[in-house]
């Protein structure tokens, strides 16, 4: 494999950077600025990386932009009920596995389209974080030190950038250096071959659907913690973004097969298109056309070089 | 007819074809014979356009040819049967044959019955049984071998070429297929015939070509040259392979009792013992393989008691078998077997992840020590491979064989169910994995396989099972059976025929 | 009697409130009241009010929607003899009433009480989202506005994404203190929404400035920023619960075979500020 | 496979109907809502017939949301523009059809991942019809002529319904009776076995999606007929919906392959729904809890009977 396609979506992203520094030297080039992209692609890499879980059986998980908001608001729902902390929190996560753990279940057991399944899930969260809410933004109440969670500043890095961090190799280790990711990655490489080599195919998937919806439910705590508020739909916006950065990660490393350091790239470059072009004032649609532009040269880069065979 | 001289083909590092020459002329069968990774079916994919070789020339009748895309090949009158099957899982075998071919119309529709019609008379004109209704998917490999077969049956062809077309047929369908070879031979057709079943080179073929490391290294008439001969040209130095005489017993390890394998099957009873290396033959469909494959508990439909060790367990669940000792390889790799877009480790690690544990309690593979050991087994399997962290699907046929068999053999596993483990694997690989079997047996282990090939079957098994319509119509140790007694049993007459229509 | 209530914002926290406010009063008054939200998609809009015909509800109520997007659907309703009422919507063939509060007044009032905080000059950042009819007639009135105080720059603006706002807007503006700092005189933000979320950012990055912030709608969650003497210093609040309750007594009056007060009825908007509110921020 | 196996999802959509018209005798199972029903599901279903051309060839096209938008907004501003209502139709559909085959075409040269090349794809129509349309709705100056194109009955049949109908046959037509669609489905099957073949990928590709594009841009025009105006976001919220209907008609017929008569069928499944608990006055997130597990049970009735092996 030639250097391009081996590295062709990180040369995309290098390439990106460079334009922008180059066009907007003193706001975009700014460490300051750098660092504080950092900060805004944490929460999409936190979903992203959940994504990569159910994207290594080759499955989807189109709920959790409802579980974002879900988290946010059920643990506003607790902290307004006089929830201390750490119950608050250990219910919601509790909840967000939960819910992936069911679409796991029924995806693996009864051979249910993950697409479906899910898309079915991801309205039902909806419609339970509607009558918990009762459709308002939800506010006050927020524990300082949970607010402090996902904002400000620790040894330097951003708060948010140290949990994405975290993120990053907590899925990374766990898809390459654990028997469970292996196993993940053998079901969404070739399912049958991996059930007759003994691959358990059941409480793998639910393990793989429950990290994602899980890391949902973090990234919707985290987002709670920086607004200060919780909104029902909040989260709906992070979906096809977070599998977009999958997919850019996909194209990365690996030939093809979801990992983790790639899903951090692809939220990389998401973010950093976002900010550039706010950052040189290019009117809104011209926005859109250029974040799909530039996506697609992106993996173009990589792909010209891999279009080999 | 067609000459090939000096073709070249690299793949990044790996050289598969390095100055190959071939010359086939019309109305002769031609084998290509060669060891595992030797580059047959590298050469037959430059002939098909499906590669494009890096240098060397290619002539068809004086002119040259140099195929862009499969079609041009199919233009020229060349039809292939690749040795990877490649047909579409969820179109029937009628419409299969014609997957990028042109489609029989009507009012410039597609005319399903025709095709049907077509492709149904093209089955019986060969004498072959298929059911050709339901999808592909459904069938197995062998029924799926005789669509691709007959695929490229479909109209005249100046040039045929057959990449393992044996591989999983028996003995009943290899012969119809012989006889339908020497039969488009007669006619003017080329034919190029690629299998590691030397008697069946030598029945059929009338020239041949060696290749190793990707050069030819030898060709002429087979009239000419011995068994012994061809195989020194392949593998480069003498070689004898030994035939297997086992029948020492011990302990019964696996014991199936009033065991059914789907609700349309008789109930069976049999035991393997400790010491035994059983080989299971019938025609295609008798039931071998969903056998073999209820055993390993991959079938929730099996019933029936199943002891192994003479611990009862559940009729389905595979990881039980795997914690009690025992390991199974399939016979379809592509689908069943490999993650082909996997590296050759991940594929080789998988069925004993725990093995390489950081530290005991901890589900945490040390991949230094991954690697060492899976060197180490592929070493003792012989298989040729560039980098472990090579693509699967970039080995050869056979050697991608050998990886997933390989793989099982570590000290964790001693009751061994194969589903003809040695289908396209040369001589002498075939050889390595009769003796890994032998050693397995020799230490108090046991191995069922099933195999299509008779020759290996009195060759390695020290006990013979023949099946028909899922019963077991033979069951006798090695030495007390004959050619015909096996082939008597495997058309014995059932009772009522137990298979119903699929669909 | 059975009222449908229909909408494509509900979650939109204006919306939610015109909704809720208009919930409890019917049903004080013995109503049986279904709410729908299609979640912006017109399509699945026009289909619901067509069902709701179809069920023979006494009455519609479209929230936060131009009638003319679901026209023929509205007509349909209005042959049937249901009366349909618009809320901070508009008027349109087949629509008793009208009941809302004017959304370019509501640029104007926002415009010009920034423009006077600022002292009639600065540069300001706009937060913005054309889609929404309403939201676009703000934009539409702080471009007049800058039109009549050429010393008020737009350096920077941001189209906001709906859904998640909050933090689409926070970005934004994390991005626009770095590029212009200290040059950011005020924010105009046409809801409250993006307004919150350049708060936070101001909050979280230049924590000192004296950049203002205002919006529109009288969110709760920005009324209570206000309240804390935050950069956010005003919004411009919309009656919502006075525009429901208008509607309510609007349906009455036409269930019990009445014609409503007017087609077009105008709820007046206010500025909450710090001293409306009675903060003391010294 | 057993009845229920084969017929599952229809026997599904059966009880969903049932089940409401014993609920509301009178408003659900009058013959004219469940007429009307046929036209609520119309556009939907054109969308998903779109979408299962390019599932025929197993790849996601993720832009025909805002192809939905683009040729509404296409369209009227060429009626404001004065255009006449054939060549405004030519030309969005042309522009439709284009979207779609730019997608096919890089897809196939280059095996992008279809997923992250029509994202971007969608966010460019996005920004383009953002561009045309300022942002804002627009109506007026549409033709009557074209309006009724998407409204009122023609021989006592929904016009709308007929549209889906004829779309329904068109699509049934392509991918069961012409070798274009049989080719599709063979890339869709086992593409290395179709390269194998000799089918060839890159202008089949480029007609799957090229069709798919353009029956959302079709769709797009009768959505504005329907409406009599056009939002730049008004057809985003087809895209899940379009795909769920594709998955469901998977699991409907043919074992698993994307077809004709089942994508419709899961349209139908979906609006019924809709409908029905609207009808039943059923409160906003009881009916998003309802739908998902209605849809969830739709499909394992299917399932259940299938679980063999
Ligand atoms: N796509 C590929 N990429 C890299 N290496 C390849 C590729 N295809 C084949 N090779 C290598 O080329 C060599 C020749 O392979 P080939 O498949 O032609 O062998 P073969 O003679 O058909 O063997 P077998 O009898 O096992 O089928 C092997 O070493 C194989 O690993
Ligand atoms: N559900 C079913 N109903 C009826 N017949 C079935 C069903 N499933 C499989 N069969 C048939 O049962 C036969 C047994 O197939 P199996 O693969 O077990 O036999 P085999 O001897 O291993 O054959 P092969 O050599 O082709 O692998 C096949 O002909 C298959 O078509
Ligand atoms: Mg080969
Ligand atoms: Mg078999």
């Amino acid at each position: 494999m030639s250097f391009s396609a081996r590295y062709g979506t990180l040369i995309g992203l290098t390439a990106i950077v460079a334009l922008f520094s180059a066009l907007s030297p003193e706001a975009f080039a700014r460490t300051s600025n750098l660092i504080n992209i950092t900060q805004q692609m944490s929460l999409l890499a936190i979903v992203a990386l959940g994504a990569t879980f159910v994207m290594s059986l080759s499955e989807f998980d189109l709920s959790v932009g409802a579980v974002v908001s879900m988290a946010g608001i059920v643990s506003v729902s607790l902290f307004g009920a006089g929830w201390g902390m750490v119950p608050t929190i250990v219910v919601t996560l509790v909840a967000g596995f939960a819910v992936g753990c069911i679409s796991g279940f029924l995806v693996a057991t009864w051979r249910m389209p993950s697409f479906i399944m899910t898309l079915a899930m991801g309205t039902i969260v909806g419609g339970l974080t509607f009558w918990i809410s009762d459709g308002a933004t939800l506010f006050g109440n927020i524990p300082n030190a949970f607010r402090d969670m996902g904002r400000g500043y620790l040894a330097g890095a951003p708060v948010l950038t140290l949990w994405a961090l975290a993120a990053t190799i907590f899925a990374a280790f766990i898809l390459d250096y654990t028997e469970l990711g292996r196993k993940m990655l053998a079901i969404g490489g070739n399912r049958e071959a991996a059930r007759l080599t003994g691959v358990p195919i059941v409480p793998t998937s639910v393990y793989a659907f429950g990290l994602c919806t899980l890391l949902a439910a973090v990234a919707g705590l985290l987002l709670t913690a920086r607004l200060g508020s919780a909104h029902p739909t909040g989260g709906n916006g992070f979906l096809l973004q977070a599998y977009a950065a999958v997919f850019l990660g996909m194209t990365a490393f690996r030939d093809g097969q979801p990992n983790a350091p790639g899903t951090l790239l692809g939220a990389a470059i998401i973010a950093v298109v976002a900010n550039g072009l706010t950052i040189l004032g290019v009117p809104n649609y011209l926005q859109d056309i250029f974040t799909g532009l530039i996506i697609i040269a992106a993996v173009l880069v990589r792909n010209v070089g891999h279009k080999t065979q | 007819m067609l000459e090939i001289e000096e073709l070249r083909k690299r793949f990044g590092g790996v050289t598969a074809l390095d100055s190959a020459r071939m010359r086939v002329a019309a109305g002769r069968v031609h084998a290509l014979l060669g060891e595992n990774g030797a580059g047959k079916s590298t050469l037959l994919k430059c002939l098909s356009g499906v590669d494009r070789p890096d240098g060397g020339t290619m002539r068809i009748g004086g002119y040259a040819y140099a195929p862009a895309d499969p079609h041009a090949a199919e233009d020229a009158g060349l039809r292939f049967v690749h040795q990877e099957l490649n047909l579409v899982p969820s179109f029937t075998a009628y419409e299969n044959a014609f997957v990028g071919r042109r489609y029989p119309r009507r009012l410039g529709l597609v005319g399903w019955r025709e095709m049907r019609a077509r492709f149904a008379e093209v089955r019986d004109r060969h004498g072959m049984e298929l059911d050709i209704d339901v999808p592909v998917g459904r069938l197995s490999t062998a029924k799926c071998q005789i669509v691709g077969i007959l695929r490229a049956l479909m109209d005249e062809a100046r040039v045929l070429v057959l990449d393992e077309p044996t591989a999983s047929l028996s003995e009943g369908e290899a012969k119809t297929l012989r006889k339908i070879v020497r039969g488009l031979a007669d006619h003017g057709c080329a034919v190029i015939f690629v299998s590691h079943r030397l008697d069946e080179v030598f029945a059929v073929a009338d020239d041949y070509t060696v290749l190793r490391n990707g050069r030819t290294v030898g060709e002429g008439s087979l009239s000419d040259e011995t068994r012994d001969q061809i195989i020194a040209l392949m593998a480069g130095e003498e070689f004898k392979h030994e035939r297997a005489a086992l029948t020492r017993t011990g302990a019964p390890l696996l014991k199936l009792s009033g065991f059914t394998p789907a609700y349309f099957r008789p109930p069976l009873d049999l035991t393997v013992n400790a010491g035994e290396i059983v080989g299971l033959y019938g025609v295609i469909g008798s039931g071998r393989s969903s056998l073999l494959a209820s055993i390993w508990g991959a079938n929730s439909l099996a019933r029936g008691e199943i002891r192994i060790k003479e611990r009862a367990l559940p009729a389905a669940g595979i990881a039980e078998r795997i914690a009690a000792g025992v390991a199974y390889v399939p016979e379809d790799r592509r689908n069943r077997g490999l993650v082909m877009h996997h590296s050759v480790l991940d594929n080789a690690v998988l069925p004993r992840l725990s093995l390489y544990r950081a530290a005991s309690k901890l589900p945490v593979p040390s991949w230094r020590a991954a690697r060492r050991g899976i060197r180490r087994l592929l070493a003792d399997g012989n298989v040729k491979y560039g980098k472990l962290s090579d693509r699967v699907s970039t080995l050869s046929g056979g050697n991608q064989q050998k990886v997933m068999i390989g793989r099982w053999f570590t000290d964790e596993a001693w009751l061994f169910l194969l589903d003809e483990p040695t289908r396209g694997v040369d001589v002498r690989s075939k050889a390595e994995i009769h003796s890994m079997c032998l050693r397995l047996a020799e230490d108090g282990g046991a191995v069922l396989f099933v195999t299509s090939d008779i020759e290996e079957l009195l060759m390695l098994a020290g006990r013979v099972l023949v099946m028909a319509h899922g019963r077991i119509t033979l069951d006798a140790p090695n030495h007390a059976v004959t050619r015909q007694s096996i082939l008597d049993a495997t058309f014995h007459a059932p009772d009522r025929d137990p298979i119903r229509k699929t669909g | 009697e059975d009222v449908a209530v229909l909408t494509p914002y509900l979650s939109s926290v204006a919306t939610n409130e015109m909704v809720e406010t208009f919930t409890t009063e019917s049903e004080a008054k013995g109503w049986t009241v279904n709410v729908l939200d299609t979640r912006g998609d017109f399509q699945q809009l026009a289909s619901r009010i067509e069902d709701v015909t179809n069920a023979g509800v006494d009455a519609i109520v479209l929230v936060s929607v131009d009638p003319n997007q679901v026209g023929d659907q509205v007509a349909g309703a209005a042959e049937k003899g249901i009366p349909v009422f618009a809320l901070d919507g508009a008027l349109a063939d087949g629509v008793s009433a009208n009941i809302t509060t004017d959304n370019f007044a509501l640029g104007t009032i926002l415009s010009d009480y920034l423009f006077e905080s600022l002292g009639g000059e600065g540069d300001i950042v706009k937060f913005f989202h054309s889609a929404h009819p309403g939201v676009r007639q703000r934009e539409l009135a702080l471009d007049k506005a800058l039109e009549e105080n050429p010393n008020i720059k737009v350096i920077a603006e941001h189209y906001v994404q709906v859904p998640g706002p909050i933090d689409n807007a926070r970005q934004a503006m994390e991005t626009f203190i770095r590029q212009h700092g200290e040059a950011i005189d005020g924010v105009w933000a046409a809801w409250d929404e993006p307004a919150i979320g350049a708060l936070l950012a101001l909050q979280s990055d230049m924590p000192d400035s004296d950049i203002v912030i205002a919006g529109i709608d009288g969110n709760p969650q920005a009324v209570d920023l206000i309240g804390q003497c935050t950069n956010l210093v005003a919004t411009v609040r919309q009656d919502f619960p006075g525009i429901a309750r208008a509607a309510v007594e609007e349906i009455e009056t036409v269930l019990d075979g009445g014609e409503p007060s007017s087609k077009e009825i105008f709820v007046d908007a206010m500025v909450v500020d710090r001293e409306s509110l009675g903060a003391d921020c010294k």
